[in-house]
């Protein structure tokens, strides 16, 4: 049923030297999708340690020492080694030259120099992590990361330094490329809405992660050479560390973001079997929470020390940032109105995404208030909020690109069952985690805590049972994809359904992606009456 | 505390103003939530696959209700920043008149100083329903000064004073944490604050013994650190006589005009050179690393206690 | 871009150069950084717009080129709102020459 | 590979010739950031410390940062004529203007190393001889942000001077013909790094000197 003689991506060649030096996005995609597997067992261990830790007042595991260091293993690898690498190099790298009728990215050879900065950084940081660890937090505030601190800061720092740079490649890789490789026909409102939440994620991997480069470098400098440039020994102000640390540390939570909302506004069109609702509003958003997420950094320091003007102008500059996020959900939710909606494990982790996500943003909204702001940051309520979006929103979005693309990158399909299973249990296994959280933020729980007052054991014993259960829903994709590769059925071109033109090609595709370069004659998304109306050229 | 808690004490009118600007946000965040899960689940059910609902599109364009809803969560959301705006300028200018405590963090405690000179641990004695301004320091890393009780917390940053002012109305012990991550022990620099009526505090104060004034303690450091030799009335070298000084405008070598407040007395002793009054030689030395905090707490309120008697018995 | 053009902008450059450097000796207070500022914008845009060929290219380029400078501005004020209204500023404002 | 060969992915020269244009101002685009996060740290305290800040910038030398703004300014326009004779057809013109380029660019470094000497004697270099009873601990960290932007700037510059010699090797022998994209973007590099220094001569060296 499989001609031999039709080669994929996967059988042009087989031998390691092919997949090391090979410079087909698809190769690529697929070594990226392994470190950051990689990397989000290890993360995921770290969480799962932090919770056992906190199940009772007292210090269970270990000293202070090892829970400092085990909060900040968790928090540098998860946001700079999972999240923010975690879907333009994987599902973007793979589908999107395929969404615009390419055949590769632009520069191909700098696609894989950027996996090899990915690894090598990512090596020196868990090379850091054995050694001993380093207990600043992800966060390496002034001065107690450059003079206090005791672990291996230089080394991890050098470490996210250069995975840094793999972020910035990549994201100038992607612009070029959606500028000048589109097929014929494939104007900008003919993209589908992934190449564009990519193309606004790039924006802010290029212009964010130079100035996180700068600042840890001047962290660096300050550390080895003992100069004091934020130290207030010398009269400097560790207030500017946290000031240029958020003007990229905020843009990168829309980094881990814009991506899962792109994955959402190709799902939920799918499964509705509906045209997405409002495309220009929706690909408008994406551009303006690019460009606004730059403002906003303040919000992050209203209790540290700057001026009342500055907390004042960051605060209502926050809520401006949150109207392209609200009109999207509402565009996502008019997109199912008189849909024929299918409950595929893609379509509920959208659901789950669409649900946790709003409450991760409103609570955002709560946090922008100044004076509450002053009472819950720093405390378990924000540790709820981010969760809520990094892990409720960029993390089932990744999941949903996974479930919705498995097909189209492996050729086989997973079942179905057990995948429906393995959403529902996370998003279960997600709220009993995270929504305890809220309440002990507001009853004052500091973050970074080991022991803690006995009275909020009740709510750590809650959370803790909840990422256990979290913990399987994320373990059972492992299995079930396992079995899919070695035993699951052939899958057809187009399994879901879809309109996009990388379903118009064989899955897996064949290394140069299409026979012949598709023209483009129709927006995406064209359903009538619930049937698919194929782009030119689609291949049953 | 009930079985098990779900929301903090509240000690203050300012904790519960809090409270209900909270308790506002959470409403209009729960409707939110709720119409966004009701569509949700409304439109799941109703257009599942399989099912005949009218999909015949007669509701028209609906961008409009999308626009009025989005603009109206917003403005309501404004709204509500705006008076948690209003609440967070009041929180950060004092009263004038309010009891004076400084605090010092250092790795893993926190020293608090009374003007009549007693000192505590990791813990705080304020009277009821009375003004207390803390004037902060850190030795260190920056630690964050958080009374949950209160709502207020304030990371204290090295190599400046940070202030914060609270009126404690309701009598009882409340949790001290540090919020801001600064090293091992993080979890266990904290403690309680004890709110009393004004008369056990009066008690209290006698029973912590008779020690000097804190501005008695700063006038015979004043003395040993060599202060007085220069700006005493018939010193070797000219330099500014320190009385009636504090609180009120100080012309600079420059022509500008700063307040003599507690940051520009700690400023001037630690680096001289920065802010030279008019009309004196930057000749003073600087005494960073030589003057610990505590020492500093007391030299300020000496200059203080000696500075003009209108501005109120501190 | 014709060999004139290049010469002739080389003047430009050495003449605002000589200015720049002028202009700081003069006693002018807070006025000179805004000048030499002024007048580095001034140079780099020659060099943009000649050197680098923006006169002479597409749309697209000139945005890429100008969106770098103007995410920079976006850092410069909003750490400025924090830094120009501290209430404990080492210095007042209208002290930066 | 040539840059006249045509990529996989492209469909024709022109397309490749805009893409690797594209792609080098948005890699210039990541280094204003570099820089520019350097920068705006600067203007802060500046901003912040006013005084004690200018004081220490008056220590720099002027005269040397005077003549190497025009050495770097001049090496640009060496480097503009390097690319329109290039373009032109000529061999010989571009290899001269090329390693006219790549001189001016190293007597930039001797100048600067001769600053950087000088600061060594005078005790002004933080980490080595730093003497902070003189001047301060504002003046330190005037004098790490002059060493942390001269040096990495220099750092790009000397970059810069091994392009633009390979470039001037890859002409003289012929192996590099007029079409492709290479020598403008070596081009474009130099006049950034240029740009770089235009910003950061007023801000270090023009400070404080109407006292």
């Amino acid at each position: 049923m499989h001609a031999p003689r039709e080669q994929t991506y996967l059988s042009a060649t087989v031998d390691i030297r092919s997949w090391l030096l090979t410079t087909d996005h698809k190769r690529i995609a697929l070594l990226y999708f392994a470190g950051i597997t990689f990397f989000f067992f290890i993360g995921g261990i770290a969480a799962t340690l932090i919770r056992f830790e906190l199940i009772t007042p007292g210090p269970t595991l270990g000293s202070p020492d090892f829970y400092n260091r085990l909060f900040t293993m968790h928090g540098i690898i998860m946001v700079w080694f999972f999240l923010i690498p975690s879907i333009p190099t994987t599902m973007g790298n793979f589908i999107l030259p395929m969404m615009i009728g390419a055949r590769d990215l632009a520069f191909p050879r700098l696609n894989l120099a950027s996996w090899y900065l990915y690894m090598s950084g990512g090596l020196i940081t868990i090379a850091a992590l054995l050694l001993g660890g380093l207990d600043t937090g992800w966060t390496f505030y002034e001065p107690y990361s450059t003079f206090y601190a005791t672990g291996y800061v230089i080394l991890a720092v050098f470490g996210i330094f250069v995975a840094g740079f793999s972020s910035i490649l990549t994201g100038l890789n992607f612009i070029v490329t959606v500028h000048k490789l589109r097929a014929p026909g494939m104007t900008w409102y003919r993209l589908p809405v992934f190449v564009w939440s990519t193309y606004a994620t790039s924006i802010i991997l290029v212009l964010a992660t130079p100035v996180l480069a700068m600042t840890l470098l001047m962290l660096l400098a300050e550390r080895v050479l003992h100069v004091g440039i934020f130290s207030p020994q010398l009269g400097g102000d560790p207030i500017l560390f946290q000031h240029m640390f958020w003007f990229y540390s905020h843009p990168a939570v829309y980094i881990m973001i814009l991506p899962s909302m792109g994955v959402i506004s190709e799902v939920v069109p799918v499964f509705s079997s509906k045209p997405l609702f409002g495309y220009y509003f929706v690909v408008w958003c994406s551009i303006a929470i690019a460009a606004i997420g730059f403002l906003v950094w303040g919000h992050h320091m209203f209790v540290a020390g700057q001026s009342l003007y500055a907390s004042l102008a960051f605060s209502f500059l926050s809520y401006l940032v949150a109207v392209p996020s609200a009109i999207k959900v509402f565009n996502w939710i008019a997109t199912m109105h008189e849909g024929w909606i299918r409950f595929d494990a893609p379509m509920l982790y959208a659901f789950g995404f669409i649900g946790l996500f709003t409450i991760g943003g409103l609570t955002g909204l709560m946090l922008a208030a100044l004076a509450v702001d002053v009472h819950v940051t720093d405390t378990y309520f924000v540790v709820a909020h981010f969760h809520y979006i990094m892990v409720g929103g960029a993390v089932m979005g990744f999941f949903a690109g996974l479930h919705y693309w498995w097909p189209k990158i492996s050729g086989r399909l997973y079942p179905d069952y057990w995948a429906r299973f393995a959403a529902i249990l996370a998003f279960f296994g997600f709220n009993l985690t995270f929504f305890p959280q809220f309440i002990l933020g507001y009853l004052g729980m500091p973050r970074r805590y080991q022991s803690y007052p006995p009275e909020f054991q009740i709510w750590h014993v809650l959370s803790s049972a909840g990422a256990s259960i979290l913990a399987v829903g994320y373990a059972l994709p492992i299995f079930y994809f396992a079995w899919s590769i070695l035993r699951g059925p052939r899958a057809s071109a187009n399994p879901w359904g879809a309109t996009g033109l990388e379903w118009t090609t064989r899955s897996p595709p064949p290394p140069e992606n299409f026979a012949k370069t598709p023209t483009v004659v129709r927006p995406p998304y064209q359903y009538d009456r619930g049937k698919p109306c194929m782009q030119a050229g689609d291949v049953r | 505390m009930p079985a098990f808690p779900w929301w903090p004490p509240t000690a203050s009118a300012y904790a519960s103003q809090i409270n209900f600007l909270f308790v506002s946000l959470l409403v209009i965040a729960g409707l939110t939530i709720g119409l966004v899960f009701y569509l949700l689940l409304f439109f799941a059910n109703k257009y599942r696959h399989g099912s005949n609902a009218d999909r015949s599109g007669t509701t028209k364009k609906t961008w409009r209700f999308e626009v009025s809803w989005t603009v109206a969560t917003l403005l309501i959301f404004v709204g509500l920043a705006g008076w948690g705006a209003d609440i967070y300028l009041k929180l950060y200018n004092p009263p004038a008149d309010a009891l004076q405590i400084f605090i010092v963090g250092k790795q893993w405690m926190w020293k608090a100083q009374h003007p009549g000179g007693q000192r505590e641990i990791n813990a705080l004695h304020v009277p009821a329903g009375q003004d207390v301004r803390l004037v902060m320091a850190s030795q260190d890393v920056i630690h964050s000064f958080f009374i949950p009780a209160l709502r207020i917390k304030q990371d204290v940053v090295p190599g400046r004073y940070e202030t914060m002012w609270f009126r404690a109305d309701k009598v009882g012990r409340y949790h001290l944490f540090c919020a801001e991550y600064c090293g091992t022990d993080h979890a266990h620099m904290g403690g309680w604050i004890t709110v009393m009526n004004p008369r056990e505090y009066a008690d209290w104060l006698q029973a912590q013994g008779g020690q000097q004034t804190l501005a008695a303690q700063g006038e015979q450091l004043f003395r040993r650190y060599g202060c007085s030799g220069c700006h005493e009335p018939g010193g070797t070298v000219r330099a500014p006589n320190l009385h009636g000084v504090f609180g009120g405008p100080v012309p600079l070598s420059d022509g500008s005009v700063v307040i003599a407040d507690e940051r520009y007395v700690r400023d001037s002793i630690l680096d001289p050179k920065a802010q030279v009054a008019a009309g004196y030689a930057p000749v003073m030395p600087t005494f960073e690393g030589q003057v610990s905090e505590d020492d500093l707490a007391k030299l300020v309120a000496y200059i203080e206690f000696i500075g003009p008697t209108t501005s109120g018995g501190r | 871009m014709s060999v004139a053009t290049i010469w002739r902008c080389w003047l430009a450059l050495m003449l605002l150069l000589a200015a720049t450097t002028a202009s700081a000796f003069a006693p002018l207070g807070s006025l000179n950084i805004v000048i030499s500022l002024g007048i580095a914008c001034a140079k780099a845009l020659i060099v943009l717009l000649f050197f680098m060929e923006l006169r002479a290219s597409r749309a697209l380029v000139r945005a890429f080129a100008a969106a770098g400078f103007f995410w920079l501005l976006i850092m410069i004020v909003l750490t400025g709102a924090d830094y120009w209204h501290r209430t404990d500023a080492k210095a007042p404002i209208d002290q930066i020459y | 590979m040539s840059d006249r060969a045509l990529g996989f992915q492209y469909g024709t020269l022109a397309q490749q010739r805009e893409t690797a244009t594209l792609g080098m101002w948005a890699f210039l685009a990541t280094e204003v950031l570099f820089f520019g996060a350097l920068i705006a740290a600067y203007l802060n305290y500046r901003i912040w410390f006013g005084q004690e800040f200018i004081a220490a910038a008056s220590l720099t030398k002027v005269v040397l940062g005077t003549a190497n703004t025009a050495v770097l300014l001049t090496s640009s326009a060496c480097m503009a004529m390097a690319v329109t004779t290039f373009d032109a057809g000529s061999k010989r013109a571009p290899v001269l203007w090329l390693s006219a380029t790549g001189l001016l660019g190293l007597v930039f470094i001797v100048i600067k190393a001769t600053e950087w000497w000088l600061e060594y004697q005078e005790h002004l270099v933080p980490a080595l001889n730093f003497d902070l009873a003189r001047h301060g601990g504002v003046a330190e960290i005037f004098f790490v942000f002059y060493f942390c932007a001269t040096g990495l700037h220099a750092l790009h510059l000397l970059i810069g001077i091994s392009l633009v010699t390979w470039l001037a090797v890859r002409i003289g022998s012929g192996r590099l013909q007029p079409g492709g994209s290479t020598t403008r973007l070596i081009g474009l590099y130099w006049h950034f790094v240029d740009i770089v220094w235009i910003f950061l001569f007023p801000l270090i060296y023009l400070a404080g000197r109407n006292a």
